[in-house]
């Protein structure tokens, strides 16, 4: 039951301390807030999430590895600091191409991908046009002008997709939403592909997605990493991934779904990591 | 061991002020608006079991569904006529306002073989145990989907589901945001108008429908009818008035206040008001039958990750029937008299879905149910009218218990096994199994083998009604209190069936085919010349179904159904040649087509075709007698933006465009063309 | 339930199926007897397991895929074919590179491994301590002469080693044996690093292995390839597979164990894979 | 679609005839021995819950484990003398052949306050609820391992707890396979020999072990003890005569037919001849004390996966004894009196653990016992002789339920929360809970901080014996029939402590450190003056104790514990100065080190130290004054190869090097130096 209620922050710390050697000593402040640069005697600052890399790194010259922040905010992060320091990222987004390659691997039928985005998306419509053109796919991008037209605007991408790609836009996969979302695409029988096991969990078809355990493994790896050289990694995507299939979903589209192993080997081969 | 690495101390922090509150508590995490949220945000289970519909080539009957599309594209203004999409299905009416709606033919015009359920509320109600179509407190356009099982399903949806089950699910209580308003005019007058708003909020979300139909029914005859002569249908042919006009109102609401809980409410009202009686009777002549219907129901479910759903659900339902008419004391001057008919249902139902493992969902639960029935008859003196009313109100408890499971053996096999168990209101103890086993021997392949049982309590009209009145529904039941029909039993059904399932994606095509055989043992039927009904008729049915989609490119789509049946029976031996026969009652071939086409500018275009050979109402005499009729619709809607961004839409509907002047379960309901056009608009 | 007791021939069989497109008609022969080269109408056989492929290789021209069956017999296979045709495997063992990543990266403080074997074990010493070498380790290999020295030739790998490391031995590691060979490796304080989910389950510490699953991946793809290019490619190794970690053991034996994540990733990184 | 690919077809085949047969039934497959089952094969849980033992990090109490390495290098024959390696333990005797093993100092020579158990049998055993240390059926060699519990486990470990637990587990069924022989011979009459044996088959495991044992106990003092003139020693320090000789057989099989079951028998059997009397005395003239104990146990268990362990245990267990021995009646001579006490233990317990997630393991159960006692005195005429024996048999039933819950909240946070609900022999219904909270603040620093209760149920003697007899068991108990202490309600402690535990591993050192504050209350204690037994005396026990690991190299290590305790009470103003006080009855500080080396050509060695401050036992005069005592031990052992491929090992051990002689729990045990060599042989 716990592992339900355990948030991903603690999962991730959890792991992490347990990946680290007993020879790297590691202290956690679960509250960015009480950290002021002068009283850390640390090497290396490993910050989890964008709110406290964010604090971070306006308050030390220590090397920052943030871990989990989306690599759309790593450069406005770069521009935040004051005095130059080695930082470095690990992104919690998935490479666009990967998130293609894995729309192309489980609904290889689909040809019209469906989004719905806001002002606020971290989505670059461009780069996902190019991406979908190695499968020659088309995009049917929708701009959600505000809350209130979401059923409309919905209504309508999901008129001309096949399939709904979810944006990580809180505004409007919000858990309020996502009933009304879910229940409209389902309607019209169009699948949508999620972003994390939560939204598998709640009736998307599929996600890709990193777990906090995964991220765990590679933040270790870059720690261990720079404790043996002092130097960072350039900022990285997930290396692990993890993809998770709803099959009564699946099922009661009617759609013929591969295994998440094809899936991940399918993915894995198509190589859109970068 | 050395210590190589150069790192002394390394800090390690977590994003501000989150790890510390939560470890104990369970904490959302949208409250952060922290990017990273967009990722790790948790949401609540949307598509649980109890949503997701189960595909037909995982289901454990055979089972039609008719989605919104279908039914727009039908052009129909009542529910009832829907089920002229099913394969098998016989769709009739008595009058206007009285639909028959039943599987493998007739039994009698109150077709008592089918459970009908509106959200997992069951509308089939005492005294009769029929289903009052008109007095249902919703619109066909609160329905979004509706799924029928052709076959018995005690074990999925409890008792009386002997020939099949309609499961209406209307439209979600946040399927709406916005509102719209709606009006229908056509000939034979049909006016429809209709209000709906909802709203989604974070942790509501509500719906509600404010609608008034009417129309003046069906047209009367003017010829006489099959093989009788002007004189003779004078003299026994009535014509009738059944006009219909309604008033209802529903709201949904459902409160998720969490990601586990949801609380819905649905409130009903209708107001209809019936045309009854003849136009050419002296005694019963026409006049209206008012009616209130009003129900409320309460449903909470928690949906515990996605291994378990448990429902809690409450109903109520309550009609009033009031009817003044005239009566005739034998050898005495008619007098008025007024009759009253007051039922009540009050049904709590537990229900659980639990995943045990990936392979294997288990469904059981418990239910328990009251009726309340109460008649009197007054004259004009207000004074109690015996013979025409029951002596007392009847209060019926039953409760059952029910359990599936739906087994994944291998990916290619389930099977499922359930059963109910059922104590009902006359206390008898039944057991209805059912097992089924679906093989899809490719992905797109499917046989289905079932066999399952059923049984139907008798009514309260049955055990303590005199059958002569009983079937004279064309004014109000009239039960006799003094005859009772001793030891009835429940009857009972055994069905068997083969279906195949196919896809044939290269053809868009998709063919549904089923062979059954359902075996009726123990059916209820009027004793010849008494006032009394006894148990003993036994039915053999067996019949081809087949149902057919297919899509033309992206823009057209084409369902074709059809049924051939037979029926063996010992009833003729029985009855005595008092009624017609099963066999009559049985049409022999069903046919339905419905084509819809998407037409440039949004414009779209569907064409129904409806055919069905001749029968004859099994409690109707000769001059019923239906004879082969063919019938087309067609519907052109176009779609356009209104002021101030509303959508608008306008849209006509020709109903029998050939003009096919046919009968239906009476001879004097007679359907010939009727056109209507709506126009409609929707904001949000 | 079943899940457990589905056998992972029919595990294989139910994912390969649910990966391969619509357009290849599959065909499943459930008894290799069955099978005779005449009346098959086949453009590929795939076979599962040693004993299936070497029924068909003698009696067909067809091509054929073995899959699962181990990488020392694949010669012996092919020395059996009376007329050329394609033939290409998907071994059943993981690369000796990748299970001495995973030693490594799971007990990096060990320092001797210990390998009990016998005359039927399919293990090239020499091959292995190269691959211990590339860490240090030394490797403690006790040839096992009868099953009746079971105990003693046991006692002696583990009185030298820090860990014992299993072979695919059936003859050793029986259903009979793993109970004395678990219970002294425990009493000694050693743990086993075994072969699979059974292992682990059973009380070894940790193992790395491919499921049906991720064979049957790697199967499709093999067959998908051949369906489009009617070319075999060579013989491979698992591409994906599994890390699996009994924590309650490592709990007793007061062992420190990374996440799978890390592990994976360590292995990954290692690249011990050919 | 288009067809792209150009295969039209493909077969697929599976391994021979595998697939068609197990499609729905089990099946193994170690029947095929294609060589993919090397990597295929299903396997047992071997290393299941009860079987991995806890890490010290995470269990819920202080608790120290001895296995087969300590065991061995300490040198000790006999059972009792090991828990000199467990911080804060007392070890002393009474006689050669009667052990004291308590922990918070003494209460009584009877040490009721340890809950003992082999195997999970319980061998703390009525009339006098004390635990035989030489009547156990089992060899020093026949443990695997002791856990002893520091504090109370009801919880985990039943009834009587109260102090602590002693949980000795023996050698499995399968962890021999082949044979040894051993002989050890030393002075003061040591001449040990045992044999066993063993065998591993594919689903029988047995092992055996026959054993003898003698030596002629403790040394006699010729020296007056603390204070007493040598008349005063003349007339009141008897001598005693404590030889034991003791012939013991035990067999252990398990027989696992299937991946998940699993039957252990254990049989054991021990015929012991105590030698009891002073040679001063001329009535209670040395003599043999024949003793016979018989026990059964049968256990099943059930592991089913990693989740669940279901265990059900029966045993048996029968002590005979029989003495006959000079007694005087007042004023008269002297006759010769034959006394029997037969006790009978027959219990039944039934354990399930369940891991409910992964994060989350529950284990629970329930258990009944049964105790028969018999105690009987007959003259030389067997006429019975009352005013010495219990009026009749007694027939005891006891019942317990007891759960424990260990929740990981996250990985460093271990919670275990439990209790057990007993209603005993008395029919008093207690409940002893326990909480504890394990904090890994890293993976190698823990801190514990836990709190329990247990409760002692007063002993047959206690409630039926008059106090003056029994406390003389230096010859047979005699519990007077004729005094009963009415009203004798459980002893009752309540435990707390904080723990601390780190591994250095730059150091190669772990460190146990413990802070406790147990509370007793209820104590039961001999009414001064009177017969009879009383509750009423409260104790505050108050302490640190620390145990450190640290190893040299590869080749060497040390085991270094010391304690310190405090205990306040009112005894002293309760006893009337008629004994001692719980004060002086606890040595201060306990101090023992156990040093092991490996030297080349595998010789090993080892050393031991073992301190101890003054005492006084609570029962004893101050004739019985222990002074603080040292004592170092030292073994040497060497392996070589015997003829034949057996394997040899010779050893010597030396006892008390520095000739310390001191006096254990009475004066008239006097532990002078002695030495031992031991030739074993082991072949397979």
């Amino acid at each position: 039951m716990l592992s339900d209620s355990n948030t991903p922050y603690q999962t991730f710390t959890n792991a992490f301390r347990q990946n680290l050697p007993e020879n790297i000593q590691a202290s956690v402040l679960e509250r960015a807030e009480n950290f002021s640069g002068n009283n850390q005697q640390a090497d290396l600052i490993v910050t989890l999430g964008f709110k406290a890399a964010d604090w971070v790194i306006e308050r030390t010259v220590t090397p920052v590895l943030a871990v989990m922040i989306p690599s759309t905010k790593y450069v406005e992060l770069l521009g935040k600091q004051t005095r130059t320091r080695q930082v470095s990222a690990i992104y919690i987004d998935q490479p666009l191409a990967r998130q293609v390659d894995l729309l192309h691997a489980a609904l290889p039928e689909s040809r019209s991908i469906g989004m719905l985005y806001s002002s606020e998306s971290p989505v670059n419509l461009k780069k996902l046009q190019n991406e979908l053109a190695r499968y020659s796919l088309n995009l049917v991008a929708k701009h959600m002008q505000n809350e209130e037209s979401l059923s409309s605007d919905l209504e309508d991408v999901l008129a001309r997709s096949d399939v709904l790609l979810a944006v990580p836009d809180s505004k409007i996969y919000s858990s309020n939403n996502i009933r009304n979302i879910l229940m409209s695409s389902y309607r019209q029988r169009i699948p949508l592909v999620g972003l994390s096991q939560a939204y598998v969990n709640a009736g998307a078809l599929c996600a890709i997605f990193s777990t906090p355990e995964q991220f765990a493994a590679q933040a270790s790896v870059m720690t261990i990493l720079f404790a043996q050289t002092l130097h960072l990694p350039d900022p990285q995507s997930p290396k692990l991934y993890t993809i998770a299939v709803n099959q009564d979903v699946a099922r009661s589209l009617s759609i013929t779904i591969k295994s998440t192993e094809l899936l991940h080997l399918q993915v894995e081969k198509a190589g859109g990591a970068p | 061991m050395k210590k190589i690495f150069g790192l002394s101390h390394l800090l390690f922090m977590a994003v501000c002020g989150l790890i510390a509150q939560c470890v104990f508590t369970q904490c959302t995490w949208a409250a952060d608006n922290s990017s990273e949220q967009d990722y790790l945000q948790e949401f609540p289970v949307v598509l649980s079991a109890s949503r997701l519909s189960q595909p037909l080539s995982e289901a454990p009957n055979a089972m039609t569904v008719i989605d919104r599309k279908m039914i727009e594209a039908s052009g129909f203004r009542s529910i009832p006529d829907l089920f002229k999409l099913v394969p098998g299905m016989y769709v009739s009416y008595y009058s206007g306002n009285q639909a028959v709606v039943s599987y493998h033919g007739t039994l009698s015009q109150a077709a008592p073989g089918m459970q009908v359920l509106i959200d997992g509320r069951s509308v089939y109600l005492p005294p009769f145990n029929i289903v009052n179509w008109p007095l249902l407190p919703i619109t066909i356009d609160d329905i979004e989907r509706i799924e029928v099982i052709r076959g018995p399903a005690a074990a999925s949806y409890g008792e009386n589901s002997v020939h099949g089950v309609i499961n209406i699910i209307t439209r979600d209580a946040g399927a709406i945001n916005g509102g719209g308003i709606s009006n229908t005019r056509g000939n034979k007058g049909i006016n429809d108008a209709s209000v709906h708003f909802g709203k989604h909020g974070e942790a509501l979300d509500y719906r509600m429908t404010l609608a008034y139909t009417t129309d003046n029914g069906y047209d009367n005859l003017s010829t006489p009818p099959n093989g009788m002569t002007l004189s003779q249908a004078a003299s026994d042919i009535n014509n009738s008035y059944d006009n219909n006009q309604s008033r209802l109102m529903n709201f949904r609401a459902s409160w998720h206040p969490n990601a586990m809980d949801d609380f819905n409410v649905q409130l009903g009202f209708n107001h209809d008001v019936m045309g009854v009686g003849f136009r050419d009777s002296s005694l019963d002549k026409p006049h209206d039958m008012p009616v209130y219907e009003n129900t409320q129901q309460f449903e909470w479910v928690r949906r515990a990750d996605n291994t378990s759903e448990l429902s809690l659900r409450y109903y109520h339902i309550q009609h009033d029937t009031n009817e003044n008419y005239q009566v005739t004391a034998t050898g005495a001057s008619s007098y008025p008299v007024s009759d009253t008919i007051k039922s009540e249902r009050n049904e709590i139902e537990l229900q659980h879905i639990l995943r045990t493992s990936e392979l294997n969902r288990l469904v059981y639960g418990a239910g328990y149910r009251q009726d309340w029935v109460g008649v009197s008859s007054f004259d004009a003196n207000k004074n109690n009218l015996p013979p025409y009313s029951y002596a007392s109100s009847f209060n019926f408890t039953e409760y059952r218990v029910f359990a599936n499971d739906e087994w994944r053996v291998i990916p290619k096999l389930i099977i499922n096994a359930g059963g109910m168990l059922e104590n009902d209101v006359m206390d008898n103890k039944t057991f209805s199994p059912r097992a089924s086993l679906n093989y899809h021997f490719t992905p797109q392949q499917t046989i289905r083998i079932d066999t399952s049982v059923a049984h139907r309590t008798p009514s309260l009209g049955e055990q303590n009604a005199n059958q002569a009145d009983l079937y004279q529904i064309g004014y109000l039941y009239q039960p006799g209190s003094n005859t009772t029909s001793a030891g009835l039993t429940p009857e009972k059904i055994v069905s068997r069936e083969i279906g195949y399932l196919g896809e044939f994606k290269e053809w868009n095509t998709s063919l549904d085919l089923r062979i059954f055989n359902d075996q009726m043992s123990n059916v209820i039927y009027p004793t010849p010349n008494s006032a009394l009904f006894q148990n003993g008729i036994t039915a053999d049915y067996k019949g081809i179904e087949a149902s057919i989609k297919h899509l033309f490119g992206n823009f057209s789509d084409l369902i074709f159904n059809c049924t051939e049946e037979w029926v063996k029976s010992n009833d003729v031996s029985l009855n005595s040649g008092q009624f017609s026969s099963l066999e009559n009652g049985l049409p022999k071939y069903i046919v339905n087509l419905l084509y819809s086409q998407r037409l440039p500018n949004d414009l779209s275009f569907s064409a129904a075709y409806y055919f069905q050979t001749s029968m004859l109402g099994v409690d109707r005499g000769p001059e019923d007698y239906q004879p082969t009729h063919r019938r087309v619709d067609l519907r052109l809607a176009q779609p356009f933006n209104g002021p101030n961004g509303l959508k608008g839409e306008i849209s006509g509907v020709v109903q029998n465009l050939f003009q096919t002047d046919y009968t239906e379960y009476v001879s004097t309901a007679l359907f010939n063309r009727r056109a209507f056009v709506t126009l409609s608009f929707r904001w949000q």
